[in-house]
């Protein structure tokens, strides 16, 4: 039982320090400017697959089941800065090109046009030339020893990284927005972006930074979900529109445009999940159906009951339409 | 037609411990033309949103009739006989001009979505019967032959003067007008004064009326209630307000060598610093 | 009186028109599309009634046609042999294959055709519960939090009914512990072996009458009404109408025809699986609403059939690839340039009637 | 001292499909106070916004210091010297005041001068001073018009635009920031403000200008418009 639960303890944190990294994406672009960019999730895939694709340009590639050559250990420091770049700069073009030109329009306008945007990543990166259809093996790119063994859990040295770079660029964010320049603008602008004008704070350039930072969060996410789980699915794959919107919940849930808010449901979205899953392991006599094929229901169905009683999600502070 | 009575008793609305309204209390009567006036940000439009449901009173009553309207939801307060226009225009922009105002006929159908559906013939007799009203409607506000337009598409003026058909179109027992003639040229307002002392004539309504334009309010209304910080500073008829010191006062502000006295008195009353 | 039954008369004979007709001259290929094509007309034209008409913006219809497709397969399955011990006699409106291979004993009007009529409507109105459900929440939460609701909800159903049991042959179907068995909706394989009576004639028949439930409702007070609550809820409110009570009137009403839609699916081509009508389904549907337009009937109905028989016209295999990019390129420039679709609010017979005085 | 450091030329300014300006000409010399004055939704803030670069003009031009600005976006035109106090104080509620004030300095790079204008700032409202950590949203009404102008005193411009400074507030209070800001302009800025409390603004001005429906109807030293019928028109209609 303890067993159980300090793996399940584990999953969670691991998986819940992605799902918080994705999140902060669509939060801040929520809290700017104020609509969902349903095109997150696909640029998160598209820094899984630079990833990959980055690795085998180093010669890591997986052949016929085993990989060709041993990691190095430097090329970690090439691949995520890779996938960091390339998505920073991808949020930037689509920031640029589909949503600049609809800043005054409808936020259901700006919203299917995220889905345009979303379902154009999705296929574009299905065609043959650009990533393919088939589900690829991501190579490893450090060694994974066993760090220590705690009730029989072993602790091996990925999640852990993963885990504590999530931190890292958490608390990297946090800084940046809490304690700089840059992010005391952003904040402004998300407040109100005609008295931030007022500042001499240029508004698109504030906003332009936004996309590029979530990018660039889920550039780096992308890489380490790929390293966690190493099989990386097709663009359009149903996994990273789940993932994506379990991630988009998170920051629902947290109270959206709130990036704490964020960071938190991110883990609490990856708890229920993980221990909604082993709920049936964790009380064998009482629950009697398989409860790790629900572990994307609870998620929704916590969303539409936070939503139901806090419209504005756990932190997130409701507006009264002005009429 | 029977007269109707909107008595509005010490309502109270705080947003976030500003008192946005305190103790508003005014009756309306048929027939009756009033007017409600202050400086910015005094909570006019506030008490409009009391009024009509929009936001929920704090403390006081709300009657209509005799009866308690406060805490109905907008549609309900609709229906039972208060209509209002929108102090920045909310028309239906992407509807036609007859279709505004055929929406806001809707209550007096009777029957129900299967009879739409089937097109029974009840629907036809009601869709027949608030045509033909709006229709009058807008031949009355001189909008009839731009019926077919999109809403959004009206000159301003227009837009003003259809708010107010789309409100009477719900019939009305007291209508509220949240600055009719904003935004007006001279020549259209001397036209919307006519439009609306000739409504008073035609409809069985009482009119309160938020305006900015004092040549209006005070040519148009009987009474004028005057707001100042969400408090009622007077009430009477134009003449009379036109000369209160504390109506002066709120509008022209006091020169800067009477401050001192303006403190002495605040802190009597002991406003928020 | 002739005016409320000569439309749905029409639709009576349309729908028999199209049935005989193609049934007659046709090798099997026009019968498949037109039936495609069809289901997704009333996929389209009901979503509209929620997107378009009351501007709630809803992301998981697909949701409610896999429940209304599960439901009807169920019914048609096991329900087949529970009330009927076989597959109930279908008759001419239900045969499902060119004329030519008929069997020349065929009846015109078999029980089957009435258990059919009966599995559509309990598809439909299963799904309107759902609706209303869904509908709920749209009581308190606007614009985009609504889609998030929606697309959990399309989502939750996938996930249940993947998570299902395996369906139960049919050998081992029999009176005596049917009931028992019904809970098998085949898992992630899909529920197949469906009997077929999704023909063109019931097709088309619902297709009609979808259409005109859309155009009664939107030229009549009810749907006027919607029409408002898109335009501004507040003055919409403002002017009596009770706007909690049409957003979900139009959730029940849209739910329904995309249940039937899914009762179709199923009958039409024996099997339904709804791992292929997840969150990337219900996107196909709202993009043909929007590029049809946001209240537009015809228009919805327009862009069905283009966006569904374009791929068939241009080679399918080579086209396949590239028709989701195009799909996604129009969605954005129609969002840039045309925020309220291509035809936006009008009808087709508004741009031809413009100027004709005013229309009832 | 009659050196012009602000120009309206004939500007017109539509709002959607009003016509909120209909030729606004306008003067403004360095140095001196003008208050902008009259009624309700007469044009003032609309005059304002035009000029900080909120709003468009569809016709006309603005010249500050002899360079037009009004083709220019908000955020250069600040660089340029003109700050803008904007109605309803527009103070950023999440962010501390220390924040809001720091946001002020946006656009200027001079550490050395941005110190020195927040000491100066500060002792200008001690009251800020005391709260520098507090939640900008949990000030009172005044305290908020104290960190607008202090905010907007952080750009260090040439040009300060304020609107309706003293709105919402009690006369005490009201006294305190007018003394204030005659000792703004005693440092050498030029203020350019919309008041609704009319005999205050004309008691600390040098020019004012009286705005009925998008037009000036009279304007001249303020001193000689206190006593004046027209401003009592503009206000209640007369």
């Amino acid at each position: 039982m303890t067993t159980l639960f300090i793996q399940s303890l584990l999953d969670a944190l691991t998986l819940g320090a992605l799902y918080a990294l994705i999140a902060l994406g669509y939060t801040m672009v929520y809290g700017v400017l104020g609509f969902i960019n349903f095109a997150h999730s696909d640029v998160f895939a598209i820094g899984a697959w630079t990833g990959l694709l980055t690795s085998s340009l180093l010669g890591l590639s997986i052949v016929m089941g085993s990989q060709t050559v041993e990691p190095r250990g430097w090329e970690i420091f090439l691949v995520i800065p890779a996938a960091v770049l390339v998505c920073g700069l991808l949020a930037w073009v689509i920031q640029r090109l589909a949503y600049a030109p609809l800043r005054d329009a409808p936020r259901l306008n700006v919203l299917i046009t995220a889905i345009g945007v979303s379902l154009l990543l999705q296929n574009v990166g299905q065609l043959p030339w650009v990533f393919g259809t088939d589900p690829r093996p991501m190579p490893r790119l450090i060694e994974n020893p066993l760090l220590f063994e705690i009730q029989g859990v072993q602790v091996t040295l990925l999640p852990m990284l993963t885990i504590v770079a999530a931190m890292v660029l958490m608390v990297g964010l946090e800084v940046l927005i809490f304690h700089t320049r840059f992010g005391r603008a952003m904040r402004a602008v998300s407040m109100n972006p005609k008295v931030a004008s007022l500042m001499g704070i240029p508004v698109d350039r504030v906003i332009d930074g936004t996309f590029v930072l979530g990018g660039a969060l889920a550039g780096a996410a992308g890489v380490l979900f790929a390293m966690e789980y190493p099989t990386v699915q097709q663009p359009a794959s149903n996994t990273w529109v789940l993932l994506g919107l379990k991630a988009f919940i998170a920051a629902v849930i947290g109270g959206i445009g709130n990036i704490r808010g964020a960071m938190v449901g991110g883990f609490l979205i990856a708890f229920l999940e993980r221990f909604g899953a082993a709920a049936q392991q964790f009380f064998p006599g009482i629950i009697s159906f398989d409860t790790t094929v629900y572990r994307d229901v609870y998620c929704f169905a916590i969303l539409i009951v936070i939503l139901l009683v806090r419209p504005a999600g756990l932190f997130g502070r409701s507006v009264v339409e002005k009429v | 037609m029977t007269a109707a009575k909107l008595e509005v008793q010490n309502v109270t609305k705080i947003f976030g411990g500003l008192t946005a309204v305190r103790d508003f209390s005014i009756v309306v009567e048929t027939g009756q033309l009033q007017g409600l006036i202050g400086p910015n940000g005094a909570g006019k439009t506030t008490c409009f949103n009391l009024l009509t449901g929009v936001y929920r009173p704090d403390a006081g009553k709300i009657l209509l009739n005799g009866k308690r309207i406060d805490g109905r939801r907008p549609s309900s307060i609709t229906s039972s006989g208060i209509a209002r226009t929108f102090q920045n225009i909310r028309l239906f922009r992407d509807l036609t001009v007859l279709d505004n105002v055929r929406v806001a006929c809707h209550l007096r159908a009777r029957h129900t979505l299967v009879g739409a559906l089937l097109r029974l013939p009840n629907h036809y007799r009601d869709e027949a019967h608030i045509r033909a009203h709006s229709i009058r409607l807008l031949e009355r506000f001189g909008l009839l032959d731009r019926s077919e337009e999109l809403a959004g598409n009206l000159p301003y003026g227009d837009q003003r003067r259809l708010e107010i058909a789309r409100a009477l179109a719900t019939d009305p027992k007291i209508l509220l007008l949240d600055e009719p003639a904003a935004g007006m040229n001279p020549a259209e307002k001397i036209a919307l004064k006519e439009l609306i002392r000739q409504l008073l004539k035609d409809f069985p309504v009482g009119i309160l009326l938020i305006e900015h334009d004092m040549d209006v309010v005070m040519d148009l209304c009987d009474r004028i209630t005057v707001l100042d910080y969400g408090q009622i500073i007077a009430t009477g008829k134009p003449e009379e307000i036109q000369c209160d010191e504390k109506v002066i006062e709120a509008y022209l502000g006091c020169p800067a060598h009477s401050v001192e006295e303006a403190v002495q008195k605040d802190l009597e009353r002991g406003t928020d610093v | 009186m002739i005016r409320s039954i000569f439309a749905p008369l029409m639709v009576l004979l349309i729908a028999i028109g199209v049935h005989g007709l193609v049934g007659r001259y046709d090798d099997g290929y026009w019968i498949n599309q037109l039936t495609i094509i069809g289901i997704a007309i009333i996929l389209a034209v009901s979503l509209n009634i929620v997107n378009g008409f009351t501007g709630q913006f809803s992301i998981g219809h697909a949701g409610f046609l896999s429940l209304g497709g599960y439901l009807a397969g169920s019914l048609l399955y096991y329900g087949s042999v529970m009330f009927f011990q076989t597959r109930p006699e279908p008759g001419f409106f239900s045969f499902t294959q060119p004329f030519d291979r008929m069997d020349p004993t065929i009846v015109w009007w078999g029980i089957g055709d009435l258990f059919f009529l009966c599995v559509c409507l309990s598809a439909g109105l299963f799904a309107a519960v759902a609706g209303l459900i869904v509908g709920l929440p749209s009581l308190r939460l606007r614009g985009d939090y609504l889609a998030i609701v929606t697309v959990g909800f399309g989502e939750i159903v996938r996930i249940l009914i993947e998570s299902s049991q395996r369906q139960v042959p049919l050998s081992r179907l029999n009176r005596a512990d049917g009931w028992d068995l019904v809970t098998g909706w085949g898992s992630a394989m899909g529920f197949n072996y469906i009997p077929k009576f999704g023909s063109l004639f019931w097709v088309y028949l619902f297709v009609g009458i979808t259409i005109l439930t859309a155009i009664r409702l939107k030229y009549s007070t009810h749907g006027r009404a919607y029409l408002s609550i898109r335009e501004d809820e507040i003055a919409a409110e403002a002017m009596g109408v009770r706007s909690t009570r049409y957003k979900i009137q139009a959730f029940v009403i849209s739910a329904f025809f995309a249940g039937i839609a899914g009762a179709l699916t199923a009958s039409s081509q024996g099997t339904i699986n709804a791992t292929e009508l997840a969150f990337m389904k219900s996107l196909e549907i709202v993009v043909i609403v929007v590029l049809g337009g946001m209240g537009s009937v015809s228009g919805a109905v327009l862009a069905a059939v283009v966006l569904t028989y374009l791929p068939e016209l241009l080679q399918a295999e080579t086209f396949a690839r590239y028709r989701l990019i195009l799909y996604a390129l129009v969605l954005i420039f129609v969002m840039i340039l045309r925020p309220r679709g291509l035809m936006g609010t009008r009808e087709v017979w508004d741009v031809f009637r413009r100027r004709r005085g005013v229309q009832g | 001292m009659s050196e012009l450091l602000l120009q309206l030329q004939d500007l017109h300014v539509h709002y959607g499909v009003i016509h909120a300006l209909q030729g606004i000409n306008m003067n403004i010399e360095r140095g001196t106070i003008v208050t902008l004055i009259g009624g309700n939704g007469a044009g003032k803030s609309t005059t304002l916004r035009a000029v900080s670069g909120l709003l468009r003009p569809t016709h006309g031009s603005i010249l500050f210091e002899g360079q037009p600005i009004h083709q220019l976006a908000a955020h250069r035109i600040v660089r340029r010297g003109i700050a803008h106090a904007p109605e309803g104080r527009g103070i950023f509620p999440n962010l501390s005041v220390e924040e809001n004030l720091m946001l002020g300095a946006y656009a200027r790079n001079d550490r050395e001068g941005i110190r020195s204008d927040r000491t100066k700032s500060l002792a200008l409202f001690p009251r800020l001073a005391e709260r520098l950590r507090q939640r900008a949203g949990t000030l009172s009404g005044g305290e908020q018009q104290m960190l607008a102008i202090a905010r907007a005193l952080m750009a260090r411009p040439r040009l300060l635009l304020l609107d309706e400074p003293s709105l919402g507030l009690a006369p005490q209070i009201v006294q305190v920031i007018f003394r204030i800001i005659r000792q703004i302009n005693a440092e050498g800025v030029t203020i350019l403000l919309v008041e609704q409390n009319a005999h205050m603004a004309l008691s600390i001005a040098d020019q004012a200008y009286v705005i009925q429906t998008g037009k000036v109807i009279k304007h001249g030293p303020a001193r000689e418009l206190l006593t004046d019928k027209d401003i009592q028109k503009a206000y209640l209609g007369g």
